[in-house]
């Protein structure tokens, strides 16, 4: 048992940090936010490098990587507050890969792996409707509906887009006018896709917290940098903690993903709920921690706070994966199971 | 003990409350320019009906009621959903200064324009490097011959573009922190005074930065001695919360009203895990508005405001940021949507545990005040 | 409107901590604690000062006094951690004087006001016996089930004595052979009691509070008083918060209980709550805070930790409280009016 | 990245798995003394089935088996619900320590004995004025001729009055606190050598206090250079918590399934606040074993143990005590019966966040020695 990256995917974690560094700065992302920058140039960087094609099987044209290799893309764009364009791809393609027919996989995988016709996800809402994040200019979306998913082509779709909480991605309201089921079970794809939003959060919640150790070293008040108060050191640390407990989470589950079916269930939620209550809690102390400063617009504390908030509302809730946690600890009423 | 409202109290609550729905200015502009002159004529509205500086003395332009007047007053401006007069920082800090420390002159000048709104005032105490930190302030004022030439930078100051006198917190002299600082009457209409907008993490813009370049002071618009600019601000800022908390529980609860009517709405009254998370806001909001009447019997016991205000400063700020996340679990993945007001209620409470001090400061001064604990200063 | 205790109010608070100091010093608590002290000479000297009487009306033989007047004398108490004896005597009364009919009130009230017919109360659990604390000796018991009471006089009872996690009062088993029904509503009786236990969790917050600051002052660690660190005097200000914000709810609900009864049920459940909450919190934190010290048997940090969990579930949990609000306020399955 | 055991390490597991079947030595006893006993004859079975040591190196009596292995053993002992050794203070911190900083004549004097449980071990640290501080230790150290002269109190110790060897921080000279501390290994079994039961707020009486008269030791029991006790301490600590907090997740996960099942026969498990607390702890509980892991493998990769630690610290002790307060919640009234093992758990863990260094100091060391942050000290 070893419980670190490999070299490979260390090699992954790096070249990601490399590419967002040389194409996606906070520069280019501000430009982004201020809607000056539509992320295309950023999505042919990744379908250059072969990234668009990490989470699709050979077979259909991808890489065929690793769910730990997808969380280490994942947690590096989180990083740098990349579009969501990468997520929605990687969703679509993972969905369609393990309950799509295989015709559904020839025609759409290919497209997705290549980054030449680049899929989405939407989640639908209790009114039918459903909310994607950067699905403009995508070819085809995924609705994810309790328990089941459809994929529509685009040129059915209709895209209203809406002010989203999360500035750093465009918020759709997708109305799709034909669509066709996914025939498979996509319970294990979205247990997947919740481990890449964590990794995505983990990214986030470093990022707060990097920023806040760098302000509480230079920030002087009262003849002192305050990170030597404790109000503010003791608050760094428990932000560590909840990083290194998020990473662990989201690290485990993505490696169960690949390995061990069985759990995956329990992994992905004890993953998805360290990360999203994580990133809140760190995104909301660093701003804390930046007093002042961490309020204005100019600085990142808001959208990594915004960013936050967005992504640890994907998919399943906090509130939803504790009670799936319960009834697989066979507690709660759908629940027959023994406690193991 | 008696919690119930005396007849008096009684009397002036039902005369404010029927005043209010005759006078009610009806709902504020989006636009902040608009705001502000909306505000203007509503402050105009509340002087002529004898409802501005309520527990200002009567020889200074008030009306002389007791501060539980004042709270009374506060607490039905919330209930009406009333907009707050434009001049709120002249009423409640600049004005109550002067009153303390003013002279007779400066009373004859400042507090007649406070009160009717035609001098608005904005505060010029926070620097980028004196946030919590209000003694590090680096603004100078230098002695010219009439007056004085003040440089530097202020910032999170509101109205500042539409006021015409900023309280002014500059060093003027080079010897230890606390005992060089002076407390000055800015005029904001010159040259000198230069105003730019702050952009917020909300996206709003209730703020702005002031830079000064060579701008004059009269020595007569000095408050207080040379000096002694720290003693003058702390004043102000505890008059800024003394009898505010009540009514700020009170905006609490009726957004609470608002929030169990979206838990009814949205259909998720039967989740136990939201209800009880609302009834534990209630809950700390109820002790919240208990502990503001507990301090202003207090404060009226006394005649100053204490370092109690802290409590209620930390309780405002913890219960708005735990609402604004409470808000988001209940709309779910809605809540991504920022047109929501839940949203943006969230992300201005963030600000609740750092604006007018921190969360942080506020503990150091209930350990050191309240509780004679040692500093580590 | 005036919001805090008059000359009167005052001069029974510091009747009730004179009398502690003089009758129920930390020796005595202690005697108690080891078991060799049975209460019964502190028992005759609040019955000597006519306290035993406070919670009856005249006309039965008490002082008739008001339920902020019982809080004080409750929060005294709380804060020597004296005997359950007066509550559960007080409780009995309140509750026989407000749901029991003539002849009950008469049979007992002037017992139980003068201090010679000791009363207690025990509370009926799921498998049908009754938790009392401090009932030995008793006269007669008030047993206490949802939505009913019943009272037993001692001779038809038996009491099983357990090990109590609150070391300070002694916790029996109640089994009653014949108990007659107390006929009336016992609803507000119920809700002043919750106010009254309110009001001994803020005396036990209070001295849990008096302590650790008292230790914080002194306690030297690295070359500094520890008050000195934060992480020691934001947890004494955040304890401040708590007692203070149980203390303001505890006598805003007793002043409620006697003149406003339409808003007792939301004035005596935010009482406990931020009572049983505040209390559990402020004494585990004065533990922290003493440190090693504070986790010695010789120390009263874990006496007042056990007192405030012990109180905490007296009546009504946080939980049905919580519950209690939200029903209130128009929200839950129980409820149909509409919020305020 | 490989989360799965090895074949080599599966191997072992089912080996430790097989064996502790066979010789699991049953329930404990209740009373201390006879606890102590009852955990001498265990270790003496483990050691002869070459169970004690794991990690040791062979030529010092060891297993000369990984950390892995040794944390996988830790886990199959939490999983049979078997007892620890009686020696585990002289297994994880004195051994260690002997191997680390010891001659070749200590080596060979002390550590068979820690191995087999003939010499029990106990840890003099602590003092009633050096807690947290832990430089601040009075008791001091005197040279006389052969050896040292001992004088002063220690507490918190367990099992100190069956020790026969104490790890003994001294002070040795009167320049800065750090500089002239000494580690000695002190004979308990002299005349200057008192140990009084020190009675918690259990009500048990787990630990000791330690009063030195006059007690001596020979200088060859000095263990690093005199002054250098400190550093020898650190280490000492250090090995106190590598590979343990694996094994200690896994003890809190078998008594959160215990709560579970509380729940279920209290019929509490239609409270979804309930269970959704018991969710929350499960997911801190696995994270916190998930941590123990990584950490595991950093220090193997590293081969010695770091600050991570303190993160593991800090999550057991905020586990226990949301643990402990949950499960009176779940009982209700009924938890006021002392007599349940979850009052127990609940008043014992209320220690955790307090022995072994404090969660406030754990806070420190992180902030200061991973994040990098400056100190105040």
């Amino acid at each position: 048992m070893r419980f670190d990256l490999s070299d490979d995917q260390r090699a992954v974690r790096d070249a990601i940090d490399e590419l967002c560094r040389a194409r996606w700065d906070p520069a280019a992302m501000r430009r982004r936010v201020a809607g000056e920058d539509d992320g295309s140039q950023l999505w042919r960087e990744l379908a250059g490098a072969g990234w668009t094609g990490a989470a699709v099987d050979q077979s259909h044209g991808g890489q065929g990587l690793g769910t730990v290799e997808l969380a280490l893309v994942c947690e590096g764009l989180g990083k740098a507050l990349a579009p969501g364009t990468f997520f929605g791809n990687a969703a679509a393609a993972v969905l369609v890969q393990s309950a799509g027919d295989e015709q559904q996989r020839q025609r759409w995988l290919p497209g997705f792996a290549a980054g030449a016709m680049r899929g989405a996800i939407a989640m639908v809402q209790p009114d039918g409707s459903a909310l994607a994040l950067d699905a403009d200019g995508a070819a085809a979306v995924v609705l994810v509906g309790p328990g089941h998913a459809t994929i529509a082509a685009a040129d059915s779709c209709s895209f209203e887009s809406l002010d989203g909480i999360d500035v750093t991605r465009r918020l759709t309201r997708v109305h799709a006018a034909q669509a066709e089921p996914l025939p498979g079970d996509c319970g294990p794809a979205l247990d997947r896709l919740e481990v890449a939003i964590g990794a995505e959060l983990v990214g986030v919640a470093q990022r707060a917290l990097d920023l806040a150790v760098e302000h509480a070293r230079t920030r002087q008040q009262f003849g002192r940098p305050i990170g030597a108060y404790q109000a503010v050191s003791h608050r760094c640390a428990d932000m560590l903690l909840d990083v290194e407990s998020a990473r662990s989470a989201v690290l485990c589950a993505a490696w169960t993903a690949d390995h061990d079916a069985a759990v995956l269930p329990f992994a992905s939620s004890v993953a998805k709920i360290a990360a999203a209550q994580g990133a809140w809690r760190v995104t909301g102390s660093s701003l804390q921690v930046h007093g002042g400063i961490g309020f204005t617009w100019e600085h990142d504390c808001h959208l990594l706070l915004r960013r936050a908030a967005a992504s640890g509302r994907l998919l399943g809730g906090v509130d939803s994966h504790l009670d799936r946690i319960s009834e697989l600890r066979g507690l709660g009423p759908r629940s027959t199971t023994v406690s193991a | 003990m008696d919690l119930s409202l005396s007849p008096a109290e009684l009397q002036f609550r039902d005369e404010v409350r029927a005043w209010l729905s005759e006078h009610h200015p009806g709902p504020e502009p989006q636009r902040t320019e608009e705001i502000v002159d909306f505000r203007l004529r509503w402050q105009r509205t509340l002087f002529d009906g004898g409802y501005v500086g309520i527990a200002w003395p009567r020889q200074h332009g008030g009306r002389g009621a007791t501060l539980m007047e004042q709270a009374i007053f506060n607490e039905e401006m919330v209930r009406a959903k009333a907009p707050p007069p434009a001049n709120i920082i002249g009423l409640v800090m600049g004005g109550p200064v002067i009153i303390a420390h003013g002279s007779d002159e400066q009373r004859a000048r400042f507090l007649a324009p406070i009160l009717n709104g035609d001098e608005v005032w904005c505060q010029g105490f926070s620097e980028p490097n004196a946030g919590s930190d209000l003694a590090a302030v680096t603004t100078r004022a230098e002695p010219v011959d009439g007056g004085w030439k003040v440089n530097g930078q202020k910032v999170w100051t509101s109205f500042a573009h539409r006021a015409t006198w900023c309280m002014l917190l500059a060093r003027t002299g080079d010897q230890e922190r606390h005992r060089n600082l002076t407390y000055f009457i800015c005029n904001m209409k010159q040259p000198g005074v230069e105003v730019r907008p702050l952009r917020q993490a909300t996206g709003d813009s209730e703020f702005n930065e002031i830079f000064f370049n060579d701008a004059t002071v009269a020595d007569e618009d000095r408050v207080g001695a040379v000096g002694d600019g720290w003693n003058v601000a702390i004043t102000t800022l505890m008059f800024e919360r003394a009898g505010l908390s009540a009514a700020s529980a009170l905006a609490i609860q009726m957004e609470l009203d608002e929030l169990a009517a979206l838990i009814r709405e949205r259909g998720r009254q039967e989740d136990p895990v939201l209800r009880r998370r609302l009834s534990a806001l209630i809950v700390d909001t109820e002790t919240m508005r208990l502990n503001g009447y507990r301090g202003l019997s207090r404060v009226i016991e006394r005649g100053v405001p204490g370092p109690e205000g802290s409590l209620a400063k930390i309780q405002w700020a913890d219960i708005n940021q735990r609402l604004g996340e409470l808000a988001l679990d209940v709309l779910g993945a809605d809540g991504l949507a920022a047109d929501s007001v839940w949203t943006r209620r969230m992300l201005r409470a963030r600000a609740n545990s750092i604006e007018g001090g921190t969360s942080e400061i506020q503990r150091n001064i209930i350990a050191e005040r309240v509780l004679d604990l040692p500093r580590m200063r």
